[in-house]
């Protein structure tokens, strides 16, 4: 990194990285509580100067929806949802990730919220970013306790969707469907490969060279800053309040 | 078909003990006073299903011992954590939950609502969640070749409840783009709702406020609960009270903080 | 993502020779006057699907040659009548036709709403409609016990085309409460949408109109044809113009007539 | 029949014996173009104070359907229609109902519209009234050369609806589910067993002695005449008119 380099938050790099993973396409959708993701969509919309349509489901204002709670995912069933984010309480190299529980089902040692629409919409979203910030060994595990969605699926299976990277607070994975396996593509500045194998409970490949993740360049972070964060404030405040420093208006 | 209650008491009177009770997710019209109402009735052995995920109405219930069984595909109290008493009754292994995913939730409903007997779903090949799910089926799609489908049977609540901005006094009740809720009604044996106010006039007669209206005819009880999605949201009218549902999750978090909440927050407090 | 389309022959374009094209019920915003553009243009082999019926629509593009197949729960002109090209082809034995019954016509667009390949109904065994039907399946139904069940298979037309009250200039197209409208757009790869007006402003930005409305995200063009349904009615808007639709059946009655209505009504009439 | 019986119009006479059909029910559905059902259904709806509800399909205002065409089915389906109506091209003597064709399906000698909802709407709605005012022998056949929908199902066959009688010009027949039959319920004033067994392409039962049917009572004709026919003039304006002297308004 030069010198010439702007500043940049650790939220605008996971942004900025996601904006890129989002690629060209018509729709991106974000669910609830996903700040970041969302920081992402609508900085990749002002990149492509309106493509992709960005939904937000938890903003009355940026998503279209009119058709009651199903129609995300029929939406997403007629093939009309590129981009969707999943988590995970855990995540295995597989990309299998688990929303439900650690332990027994009925009697768990650790209960999660739940699966939401993760048993249905890994299959059909073709590109689904996995993002979870705590990068330990407890989130990133060899395999998981419980299977909420599956990472891949046999050829019969009806499936056109799936895991294309896993985002963390250190670095970023892409998904191979074929070998079923994560590789680091680059580590955040300021981390290091070792620190990712250290702290990461599965196995994934990597190059002899693992690139730093690419820092926001100064018109991502204008558009950030000055565009993006204003229109997050709105289901965001906290959110776009300490990152961004927009004054939260009761 | 529907009167307008004079009390919510008497409004909630279908729902009893041991009935299924089907309730909206947690931003689309919660009937939390209603919930409340409930609670303070001493209501036993719900079996609760949530379109398609549910936040502080589940975990009250839950902590209040009102539940025989949940199905829903999430229960959280989102930005404010964990459900507590969701999480402890999980933990400790004192509540039957069938854990579903969100479309699976919506089909089912649908199914329902169109009389039929099951509703196929795409996904959930390859998930856990089908191992614990005895009552879904898959079968290998008569229109493909070796392609397994899951089949949902229909979810057939006896009754709906939730909160909407407002009704006429036909009991038609305007429940907007929040559609859930009219094949809630429609897949339920009976609905009762809340309301914010009552509409004068006629929803129906106004093409532009009848689209967004669900016919009294699926309405069996109506009260007006001004405010009664408190502490959730109703959409386009009032955002949830955030340091209220922080302090449910601050209390919440201990069995005696809990029944400190609901001595305070349920059984302290009537229907205005 | 809908243009608002400067001529109505523009935003017709995705209709394509050939194509599956969607089209509602006779009462519930149908495009006329885009239809006579078609088939101005001359418009050739199209397989129309009615959702779930149709009359004058029909009985046109039958007559004027426009049709490969159609797939309908009826043709009929109501109190005008039996649709006369409609029975002449059907008794000459020149229409491909796809008999089916209405709510089976709806299951199938909803399926394909859904994404799913198929949707159960109830009915229909021992119909003999399903003796001429065998994209039509039974099984028996797997939650039942020796109880048989259609399985209708998703229907996905390439463009869906109706007419409604009002767009914005995104495309946001207001349907009120006509929701077949909605699910045959999503059920269909492209939408198209005559409108009478262009309302200024935006139809998702109030949530009462927003609830009416379906997004533009799902239409592709939008063109302004002040009474595009005549001679048929707009729900809330116009009447049907029963002395045209009685004209109509007396002209159409035979070939040389129907030819006669065609050079007169659609071919010398140009939209306003 | 005394000289203090009121005279009433053949229309009269009909939609009162379909009201006395209808009985004591919740809803009542009445498709297009059917105006004696829909003056009956409001008939019912008045002596029962309100009940039944009254769907009247071609009205806007006589019906409460908000969620699309398909809301009638779905209600019908969910058991929340009790009575509706159908007729056919042909009925036969089994209550098959054919509203396709006659001859050959891919080329038929007579084509009539369609099936319309008939092929769902027979099986799942208790009480179905069929009505064909025309009686006569190409009508009421002993076969129909198509079945829209069948008059009765296999014992499991799921099915909670089908016919309860047929009413035409001449007389009412009631349906027994058991026997798969018609039987002579009541002749109109006016007419004839002879004349019905004449007209009747179909065998029946019937008792040594056939009631004639049921006259309408001065309060029924009343209410039709005064509460009923103004409601009805929205959508029958010439129904209406002609048969209640409703004055046409432009």
């Amino acid at each position: 990194m030069t010198a010439a380099q702007p500043e940049f938050r650790p939220e605008e790099l996971l942004s900025s990285v996601i904006a890129e993973l989002i690629g060209d396409v018509r729709h991106v959708a974000v669910g609830n509580a996903s700040p970041i993701p969302a920081t992402a969509a609508l900085l990749a919309r002002e990149r492509g100067k309106g493509r992709p349509y960005v939904s937000l489901l938890q903003s009355r204002k940026h998503n279209f929806f009119t058709d009651g709670g199903r129609e995300l995912f029929d939406c997403a069933g007629q093939g009309r949802i590129d981009v969707f984010f999943l988590s995970g309480g855990e995540i295995d190299g597989e990309g299998n990730v688990n929303l439900v529980s650690i332990g027994e089902h009925d009697h768990p040692k650790v209960r999660f919220p739940g699966s939401f629409g993760s048993g249905y919409l890994y299959y059909v979203v073709p590109k689904v970013i996995l993002f979870r910030t705590e990068h330990s060994r407890r989130t990133l595990v060899s395999k998981v306790s419980f299977i909420s969605a599956p990472g891949t699926s046999e050829p019969n299976v009806y499936r056109h969707g799936g895991p294309i990277a896993l985002v963390t607070n250190r670095c970023v994975f892409s998904f191979d469907k074929a070998k079923k396996r994560f590789a680091l593509a680059s580590v955040h500045p300021g981390h290091s490969v070792e620190e990712v194998v250290e702290h990461t409970g599965f196995e994934f490949d990597r190059a002899a060279q693992v690139p730093f993740t690419s820092a926001p360049d100064a018109d991502a972070l204008r558009l950030m800053r000055e565009t993006v964060a204003p229109e997050l404030a709105e289901i965001y405040p906290q959110f776009a309040q300490s990152v961004f420093g927009v004054k939260i208006v009761a | 078909m529907a009167v307008i209650a004079s009390t919510i008491e008497s409004a909630l009177e279908a729902i009893a003990d041991g009935c299924t009770l089907a309730v909206p997710r947690e931003n689309s019209g919660v009937a939390m006073e209603a919930t409340r109402a409930l609670i303070r009735r001493g209501i036993k052995n719900i079996n609760l299903v949530a379109l398609p995920t549910s936040s502080l109405q589940a975990d009250l219930l839950i902590g209040a011992g009102c539940l025989a069984s949940l199905e829903t595909s999430a229960v959280s109290l989102g930005e404010f954590g964990a459900a507590p008493r969701f999480t402890a009754a999980m933990t400790s292994g004192t509540l039957t939950l069938k854990d579903s995913t969100c479309p699976a939730l919506h089909a089912a409903f649908q199914a329902s609502e169109k009389g039929i007997p099951f509703m196929p779903l795409r996904g959930l090949v390859g998930s856990d969640l089908t191992k614990h799910r005895p009552d879904w089926q898959f079968i290998d799609n008569p229109f493909g070749d070796n392609d397994p489908i899951v089949l949902l049977p229909a979810i057939k609540p006896d009754v709906a409840l939730f909160h909407a901005p407002m009704a006429d006094r036909s009991g038609n009740v305007w429940i907007g783009r929040q559609r859930e809720l009219g094949t809630m009604a429609h897949a339920s044996t009976k609905t009762i709702v809340t309301v914010e106010k009552i509409h004068d006039g006629d929803l129906l007669a106004d093409p532009i406020l009848a689209a967004g209206t669900l016919p009294g005819f699926y309405v069996d009880a109506v009260a007006v609960v001004p405010r009664g999605a408190w502490p959730l949201p109703l959409p386009d009218h009032y955002a949830a009270d955030g340091e209220h549902l922080a302090e449910y999750a601050r209390m919440a978090a201990t069995p005696d903080g809990f029944q400190k909440y609901l001595a305070q927050h349920v059984h302290d407090r009537r229907a205005a």
